[in-house]
């Protein structure tokens, strides 16, 4: 109920999507890419959301979109509201919040180069961040295919097996009673 | 032998006669108006030829024939034709220096000339006071018309607030006239001092006026705006002959006035004097306006003559050299000084830096200045030694101190100036230079040194320039044409040939200090031979400082030592002055070395209680109320040039900003005057004590904290000769320290300090100099892995930092040995406390400079940089070897000493040397012994490691572990910047520029009073003339309340 | 190429311009040779024994099973008995145990590492992610076989190995010192050629020179 | 120069040596005896005792080594010749003319001295690497130093002015006849403020922030390994002991033969080691004003009331 | 009489010392100086002036012989003349100040002149 409140509270101001309340304290609101940062900032300042607690992404590859997650919380009420924003994948640009946060900086580099989502203006936005010397598309794009990259790049050892988890665990604690 | 009235006469007629020439003539008038000058000059000067060499009585010359009070006479003795030939010879030169002037203005200008001469020496030669009144509005009006000369439009102003300000006075002497009249019946000063008009029915009253009216004409403090007004704004050539000749003819005017009030009232000119001495000095600090400067300078000068008219009672026969010397000197420095001042475009302080483009007049710069500051060899210093020990004996001691701080307080602002003029940026076209002027300014230059050997031919103390070392300091400045090496070769010669000269009349103390001294010097001069081009002004400079200090340590009479000392303190100056950023630090080096000096100078005089010839030896037999006081002010004299705790801000500036080579010459050498000085002191006088204080226990405390501050510091610099700069302070804290122990280890271990100090200290410096000189910086985070490029540097650096942490086999310890068995014996325990924590943290120092600058990370800009230059080397080399047989035996230079020491303690503590072994009564310790043992351990183990690493791969400097991460740049993995943080974070309050912020408090306190008491100045003639009023009436309320 | 390796132009003091080339001047360039044994059986037999009765193991943990390390120094399996110590500096040691998975970008500190260690020095690879990659089979950033960058000397299987199974491998190790099989040192100076081929072929940005004194 | 060739009594030399091999094996097996001691107060087994033989052999027998120029061979060198020296330089046994070395030297003040030489010669040879962390470590070390050294000083300074000798014979001679004369009784509070200093020395905790392992990889030896190790190794044995020495003569009666030197040494290494289990790691400047709030008024106090 | 002289000479000289301190104009501080020499003056005078005596001229009524107890002192009259001289000479310079200053400046105040200050 709180976060429907905050919901109405919101959507005075702003021209918001729909709501997803996960917990009392814990809601999802997804907004337009030019929306978000006058929200942000409402929230941070109005609404006592000081704390960005994180900034992530999905690749939604058949829709051909990036979620962007904004994932803020109130200290002193104890509620988190995250913000889901999409952008074309084709075009994956997002406005940067390093002024909001100076932390999202970190985030921002490191979407940027494991998703190759852009945020101009962010410091330091082109160094390399977690990966050294990576070329190709990066790596958590869901169309990256790391096995394919690992079977080209790394030597396997011969003589590995795989077998499924389940039915191994299944075969050594119960052994040929296992079908029973 | 014509007639002195000849010389009235010549100018009157002058005039006249030029009145009858035809307007538009030129040429005629003005050879007419020199060749009258010249005339007057002549007769003057013929008298005083007459007086002074064929020894003629004084002469009374009667007009209309009659004695007087029937008429009007004047008379001519010693001194009215020294000021006559002074008048009129600076009146001759001025019109020299006018030429383009008076062309301009035509015959009248040159008759109102002559006019002014005659009138001034009118003043000087009557005894009758009406004929004063009127010489003196003849001065007024001339002086009203000259002003007019001058190109600057402002002179008008000032030319109206003179007339208005004479007018007052002109009404005070009238009035005071005719009264003093009614109560004497006579106009003649003679008549009227014999009539005692003091006490007289309302003579006093009638004297008041008329003395306070002559006064007033002598700009006192505060009634003086109008004539810095005419200073400012005047023709050069005519300011000269208002401060030297008026300034003259008045004090003497002043002087006669005296001589009818009586002995009562020489205390109120003194006051007046002491007063106007001091706030003008003040007030001239903020000067910016060079003329307006001199103008305050010259005010301040006639005040300090008045202020020793006021003790003619006491100097009696020395009255005329005391105030002789003070009087030639200002007026011979003051014209060339304004005189120069016409050759300079702009009129701004820093625009003097336009004389640099011609050495010559920078020379006549520096003479004037000394001249006016009364630097040895110059009459002033001759004066000022005279009237400080008659001030001294009859215990005036208030006064002698303003005096004192007065001349300390102008000769801050001359020397600041004089930094401009040395190192400040030269404006395009900033001299106006005409070879005349030029010549009239340089024959004050002349005048002054021949007054120089004049006052010391006649000083009864020896002549300061037949001293040879200064003579042969002085040989360099006609010489300093010639290459930088020859002068080399004949500065280092003559620093040996000296010495081989008197080397068997030192004692063994003395031989000590003169080694480290002159050949030391000689030594440290090798690394000059580096400079190419002629290099001006170096060796006159440097060689002056020597001069001073083989004076110094020969000095058998406190003058000798006390002109010695201020020699060694001018030459090393100019030596500092050099440094490319040195010109603050030159000065605060200066201002504490003067204060130094004066207070030396003050200690001797209260000490010698009035003896004219006062020996060192004597300061044993100071009597008691006295001598704890002279101890005191010697011991800190000494200590500002040792540069102990509290007055030592001036040395960290002074010895890391001055050139290469200067920095081990001003560190390792010159910091020992004030040791050797400490050791005379301690010699004769002993323990003294102050209030039951013992003054040795003090100065124990004040060199065991220079030591701790000193080091302390030292660690927190950046700048490496900076760090050594500091490191010096606390050196020589440990040397004062020993020196206070009051025992003869204690006294050995100074000496052993002063030899070790010296060596290491200047092969560190030259070093350091080195590597700057290669690197262009001396911030050591700058540097760093020089090993390698610079190993022979490295190796002098090493050298000395273990020698100087005091870790044996090296010399060093050597001192520590000896100070742990000093300390055994000593007195007091609790200052040990701080010696102990200092020397420790010397290691941290020492270590951050050798690893800042030759290890860690090599930088980028420095790989191809090379050795240090030869010459910068080769001392650094024999340094080094000398540092090792000093080790190895250091009975070569100590034993003698050691011995020598012995009748100052009764025989007891001294060491024994026998066989390799030297020991004391509580311990041990043989060098030879030591340096094998460590030498074998030592090459053992290194031997087996390189045998074991045979086949070690050298690698380069980012060959290191970094976990696992590589170093980025050498910048960024070079340790050095803030080296110490913690150590700041635990005992950084200790580092608190407190003493510094003290002496910058009283600086800044000084120069806003000056700048705030200055507004009351404000320009308006009327507020003068109110000044003077209230002048009046103070000096009345002062002197007469009470009186009829 | 990283900014701070390129070469640059640089004024010296008194004003000449020289070109520095970080990699060339600031980085030793010699390649690692191949050492021989002392000169006497009997001394390389107790300097083996030596070698093995005193591992010090670098402290550098890849993986998760840096975690296993720690409880080795506690009173339940003091290893220390055994005359292992951990070392903070890759000078001192001369053990590098890979503990658990090594992502390309460690591998390349893993590498300057083990090559500013002093020869002979020993490569204990743990678990099994050092053997072929164990879960991290499919990783783009994840090295499968420890052997084809460093000589391993000991591979201890797992996921992760309990610390028993670290002491069991020192053994192990130790024994194979003793035999004066443990040349892990030589045969990296001998195949240099190769290992660099293969270290190369997964650092893509190769930014320090090929063997790092 | 040549008569005292004569007169040196060549077989110091040799006597040296012995004592220089005596002291080395005693260290080896002292500290790996207070290591194992160490141990057993966390309840571990603890080293061997022969471990620290063992290193020292494997880091001779590493086969390369590398080296960062001149400096960098003098810093072991440096090091292990204070060391020696400092063994060599004081009389180890009293009334012993063989184990009284070259204490013909030089006095106390020679010994005091004589420890900065190990000092400042590693920190020069430490520097060389150019690595920062071993700049950092000296830095600590030579900060801590300045404040640790200062209660030492006072100590001895009373203790000379007690016995009024600097010779470490005298003064050893004069704590002869009964426990009750050692210094530790005549002038507790020299031997406090000397013991107080003698812990900031030790390179234990709390003083140990110069190698600080976890921060800056052991400071100053960062960079030093194989056959240089070894030779710090040896010093690491050699010094404690000819620091202790000091020591033991100056305020523990000295000692009159070997087995007394053995445990007195013991005991004394024993306090540092006992102090350094207990508490944590010092920062340079809280030890630094721990030295000067509590050791150095006891060391005043012990200079003022002798 | 003569104190009359003398108090008129000092309330003169007061007077003009007051307008030469209180007047801003140039030429009323010239005038005001006259005043005060004029004061001067006439106290120069009443300080020679002697109760029935005569002028100081030796003519048929004052012989010689009886000069010096029939005259009053001659030297304070003499003084005057030179003094009024003097004051003439230094009037004509102020006046010629005045008049430069006016040419220069324009105006005739003279706190206006106050450009070398401090």
């Amino acid at each position: 109920m709180v976060m429907q409140a905050l919901y109405d509270t919101l959507k005075q101001r702003f021209p918001l999507g729909e709501l997803t309340v996960q917990r009392d304290n814990l809601a999802f609101i997804t907004v337009e890419a030019v929306r978000l940062y006058p929200l942000l900032r409402y929230l941070r300042d109005h609404e006592g959301f000081s704390h960005l607690v994180l900034l992530t992404a999905v690749d939604w590859l058949e829709d051909g979109q990036f979620q962007l997650t904004y994932l803020l919380n109130n200290r002193a009420k104890c509620q988190d509201v995250g913000l889901r924003v999409m952008i074309p994948r084709d075009k994956p640009e997002m406005e940067s919040i390093h002024d909001l946060w100076p932390a999202a900086a970190t985030y921002q580099r490191e979407l940027r180069e494991m998703f190759g989502i852009d945020f101009p203006g962010s410091p330091r936005l082109e160094e390399e961040f977690i990966l050294e010397g990576w070329h190709g598309i990066p790596p958590y794009r869901r169309d990256f295919d790391t096995l394919a990259y690992a079977r080209e790049t790394f030597r396997d050892r011969p003589g590995r097996e795989t077998r499924d988890p389940a039915q191994h665990m299944k075969q050594q604690l119960y052994g040929d009673k296992g079908d029973v | 032998m014509v007639s002195p009235m000849y010389i009235i006469a010549a100018g009157l007629g002058g005039a006249f006669l030029l009145g009858l020439l035809p307007n538009k003539w030129r040429t005629i008038p003005y050879a007419i108006t020199l060749a009258i000058l010249g005339i007057m000059a002549w007769i003057a000067g013929s008298w005083l030829y007459a007086f002074a060499v064929q020894g003629a009585a004084s002469v009374e010359i009667f007009t209309a024939g009659t004695q007087p009070p029937f008429a009007i006479n004047f008379r001519v003795g010693l001194a009215e034709a020294s000021l006559a030939l002074l008048t009129t010879l600076v009146g001759l030169h001025s019109a020299l220096y006018m030429k383009d002037t008076l062309f301009k203005q035509g015959r009248q200008a040159m008759a109102v000339l002559l006019i002014f001469i005659m009138a001034l020496c009118g003043v000087i030669f009557t005894r009758d006071v009406f004929n004063l009144f009127v010489f003196m509005e003849l001065v007024v009006i001339a002086t009203a018309g000259l002003v007019l000369l001058s190109a600057d439009r402002r002179a008008l102003g000032a030319g109206i607030k003179y007339l208005i300000v004479s007018q007052l006075v002109s009404i005070l002497l009238l009035v005071g006239i005719i009264f003093l009249y009614h109560a004497t019946g006579t106009l003649n000063i003679d008549d009227m001092a014999a009539a005692q008009v003091n006490l007289l029915q309302g003579g006093a009253m009638a004297f008041f006026l008329l003395f306070v009216a002559v006064l007033a004409e002598l700009k006192p403090f505060p009634a003086n705006g109008w004539g810095l007004d005419i200073y400012e704004s005047a023709h050069p050539a005519f300011s000269a002959i208002f401060s030297t000749a008026t300034g003259g003819a008045t004090i003497y005017a002043a002087d006669k006035m005296l001589q009818i009030g009586g002995a009562e009232w020489l205390p109120a000119a003194t006051a007046i004097g002491i007063v106007t001495f001091v706030a003008a000095n003040i007030f001239a600090l903020v000067q910016n306006n060079d003329r307006r400067l001199l103008g305050y300078s010259s005010v301040a000068q006639i005040g300090l003559l008045l202020t020793v008219a006021g003790q003619r009672d006491i100097l009696g026969d020395a009255y005329y050299y005391v105030a002789g010397g003070i009087l030639l000197a200002h007026a011979v420095s003051k014209a060339g000084l304004f005189w120069l001042s016409g050759l300079v475009a702009q009129r701004e302080l820093t625009d003097w830096a336009a004389l640099r483009s011609q050495p010559v007049l920078v020379f006549a710069f520096a003479t004037f200045l000394a001249l006016l500051v009364g630097l040895p060899p110059f009459p002033g210093f001759y004066a000022k030694w005279d009237l400080a020990h008659h001030l001294a004996a009859e215990g005036r001691l208030w006064l002698l101190g303003l005096i004192l701080f007065g001349a300390l307080v102008e000769a801050a602002y001359l020397f600041r100036w004089f930094g401009y003029v040395i190192k400040r940026e030269a404006r395009e076209n900033g001299l106006a230079w005409q070879s005349v002027k030029a010549d009239v300014a340089f024959s004050a230059v002349i005048v002054a040194w021949l007054l120089a050997y004049l006052w010391g031919h006649l000083s009864g103390h020896g002549n300061l320039l037949h001293a040879v070392p200064l003579l042969f300091a002085l040989l360099f400045l006609p010489l300093d044409w010639l290459p930088a090496k020859l002068k080399n070769v004949l500065a280092i010669s003559g620093l040996l040939y000296w010495f081989y000269l008197n080397y068997p009349s030192y004692d063994p103390l003395q031989l000590i200090f003169a080694a480290v001294m002159l050949p030391g010097g000689a030594l440290i001069l090798l690394a000059s031979f580096q400079t190419q081009k002629r290099r001006v002004g170096f060796y006159p400079a440097a060689m002056l400082m020597f001069a001073g200090l083989a004076m110094l340590i020969v000095a058998k009479s406190s003058f000798d030592f006390f002109a010695a000392w201020e020699l060694l303190t001018v030459g090393s100056y100019f030596l500092i002055l050099r440094g490319k950023h040195s010109e603050p630090h030159a000065l605060s080096y200066l201002v504490f070395s003067l204060g130094g000096a004066f207070l030396i100078l003050a200690g001797f005089a209260i000490a010698a209680q009035g003896a004219p010839d006062f020996k060192l030896a004597a300061l044993a037999q100071v009597a008691q109320p006295y001598a704890p006081w002279v101890f005191a002010m010697l011991a800190i004299g000494f200590m500002t040039k040792t540069a102990a705790v509290g007055v030592h801000i001036w040395l960290p500036g002074a010895h890391a900003e001055a050139e290469t080579d200067v920095s081990p010459m001003v560190s390792g050498i010159l910091l020992k005057a004030g040791l050797f000085g400490l050791f005379m002191l301690l010699i004769t006088m002993g323990k003294q004590q102050l209030y039951g204080v013992e003054l040795t226990y003090v100065m124990l405390w004040i060199g065991a904290i220079s030591a701790l501050i000193g080091n302390l510091m030292a660690i927190f610099q950046e700048d490496a000769k900076r760090l050594l700069a500091y490191s010096s302070i606390g050196q020589m804290g440990y040397a004062v320290f020993g020196l206070a122990l009051m025992n003869h280890l204690g006294w050995l271990m100074a000496l052993m300090f002063v030899i070790n100090h010296y060596i290491y200290k200047s092969m560190l410096f030259l070093s350091v100099g080195g590597i700057a000189k290669r690197t262009g910086t001396r911030l050591m985070y700058r540097m760093g892995g020089l090993i390698t490029l610079m190993p022979l540097s490295f190796i002098a650096v090493m050298i000395g930092i273990i020698a100087m942490s005091g870790v044996p086999p090296l010399s060093g310890f050597g001192g520590r040995w000896i100070f742990y068995n000093a300390i055994m014996t000593a007195e007091y325990r609790l200052p040990m406390v701080i010696v102990f924590l200092a020397g420790p943290i010397a290691f941290l120092y020492l270590f951050r400079l050798i690893h800042t600058i030759f290890l860690g990370q090599l930088k980028d800009e420095m790989r191809k940089i090379k050795e240090a230059p030869f010459w910068i080397v080769l001392p650094q080399m024999i340094f080094v070897v000398a540092l090792m047989v000093f080790a190895l035996v250091p009975g070569l230079a100590l034993r003698k000493v050691d011995l020598y020491m012995t009748q100052f303690f009764a025989g007891n503590g001294h060491l024994n040397w026998e066989g390799l072994t030297i020991s004391s009564d509580f311990g041990y310790w043989n060098p030879v012994a030591i340096m094998v043992i460590i030498g074998v351990i030592f090459m053992t183990l290194f031997l087996w490691l390189l045998f074991v690493n045979r086949k070690a791969q050298p690698v380069k400097q980012f060959n290191i572990v970094f976990s696992g991460e590589r170093p980025f740049r050498p910048e960024t993995t070079h340790f050095a910047w803030n080296f110490f943080a913690p150590y700041r974070k635990a005992l950084g309050f200790l580092t608190q520029p407190l003493v510094t912020i003290f002496w910058e408090t009283v600086s800044e306190l000084l120069h806003s009073a000056a700048d705030i008491l200055r507004r009351f100045y404000t320009g308006n003639g009327q507020t003068y003339a109110i000044h003077l009023l209230g002048f009046v009436i103070i000096v009345y309320m002062l002197w007469m309340g009470g009186k009829p | 190429m990283k900014e701070e390796l390129l070469k640059r132009i640089v004024k010296t003091p008194d004003g000449q311009e020289i070109e520095v080339d970080p990699l060339l001047d600031y980085y030793c360039q010699e390649g690692p040779t191949v050492q021989p044994p002392a000169y006497t059986a009997i001394i390389e037999k107790l300097f083996n024994w030596a070698r093995s009765e005193s591992l010090w193991i670098l402290g550098f943990g890849t993986g998760c099973g840096a975690i296993e390390m720690r409880p080795l120094m506690t009173p339940r399996f003091d290893a220390y008995r055994y005359g292992i110590q951990w070392r903070p500096t890759p000078r001192q040691s001369n053990l590098f145990v890979i503990s658990g998975y090594l992502s390309t970008k460690t591998l390349k500190r893993v590498i300057r590492s083990y090559e500013q260690m002093q020869g002979p020095k020993y490569v204990v690879g743990l678990g099994s992610c050092t053997i072929n990659g164990g879960m991290y089979w499919d990783s783009y950033n994840t090295i499968k076989r420890l052997d084809d960058y460093l000589p391993v000397d000991v591979y201890i299987a797992g996921c992760m190995p309990r610390p028993e199974a670290l002491l069991a491998g020192f053994e192990e190790l130790k024994k194979i010192i003793r035999a004066g099989k443990a040349e892990g040192a030589n045969l990296y100076a001998k195949n240099f050629e190769w290992y660099k081929a293969n270290q190369k072929s997964v650092i893509h940005d190769w930014d320090m020179p090929d063997y790092n004194w | 120069m040549m008569e005292a060739l004569v007169e040196f009594n060549w077989m110091r030399i040799p006597w040296a040596l012995l004592t220089v091999f005596i002291v080395f094996n005693y260290g080896f097996l002292m500290t790996a005896l207070i290591q194992k001691i160490a141990a057993r107060v966390g309840r571990r087994h603890g080293i061997p005792i022969w471990q620290n033989y063992i290193d020292l052999i494997k880091n001779y027998a590493l086969r390369t080594s590398i080296t960062h120029g001149v400096m960098f061979y003098l810093g072991p060198v440096f090091r292990l010749s204070g060391g020696v020296g400092l063994l060599l330089f004081v009389p180890t046994i009293y009334g012993s003319d063989m184990f009284s070395n070259f204490s013909f030297a030089g006095d106390l003040i020679l010994a005091l001295y004589f420890v900065f030489f190990g000092t400042l010669g590693m920190a020069l040879g430490a520097a060389e690497s150019g690595h920062p962390y071993s700049a950092i470590g000296i830095t600590r070390g030579l900060s801590q130093m300045t404040a640790a050294e200062l209660p030492f000083a006072l100590a001895v300074f009373a203790v000379a002015l007690q016995y009024q000798t600097l010779s470490i014979t005298d003064i050893v001679a004069a704590q002869q006849g009964g426990v009750l004369n050692w210094t530790l009784f005549t002038n507790p509070f020299a031997v406090a403020a000397a013991m107080m200093s003698f812990l900031g020395s030790m390179m234990r905790p709390p003083f140990d922030v110069v190698l600080a392992p976890q921060e800056i990889p052991i400071g100053p030896p960062t960079e030093y390994h194989s056959s240089f190790l070894a030779m710090m190794q040896t010093n690491r044995a050699l010094f404690p002991i000819a620091k202790i020495v000091v020591y033991m003569n100056l305020f523990f009666g000295g000692a009159a033969s070997w087995p007394v030197l053995f445990l007195k040494v013991f005991l004394i290494y024993m306090v540092s080691a006992f102090v350094g289990v207990v508490f944590p790691r010092f920062r340079v400047e809280q030890s630094i004003r721990w030295f000067l709030i509590w050791a150095v008024p006891l060391g005043i106090l012990a200079v003022v009331l002798v | 009489m003569d104190w009359i002289a003398m108090a008129t000479g000092f309330i003169l000289i007061l007077m003009g010392l007051y307008g030469a301190l209180t007047e801003r104009n140039i030429l009323r501080i010239i005038v005001s100086f006259t005043v005060a020499n004029t004061g001067v003056n006439l106290v120069l005078v009443a300080v020679g002036y002697m109760h029935g005596r005569t002028a100081p001229i030796l003519d048929k009524t004052v012989p010689v012989a009886e000069a010096v107890a029939r005259i009053i002192d001659p030297v304070p009259q003499a003084l005057v003349l030179t003094a009024i001289v003097i004051g003439l000479g230094v009037t004509a310079m102020m006046l010629t100040y005045a008049y430069k200053l006016y040419e220069e400046k324009g105006t005739l105040d003279v706190s206006k002149c106050r450009d070398l200050k401090w």
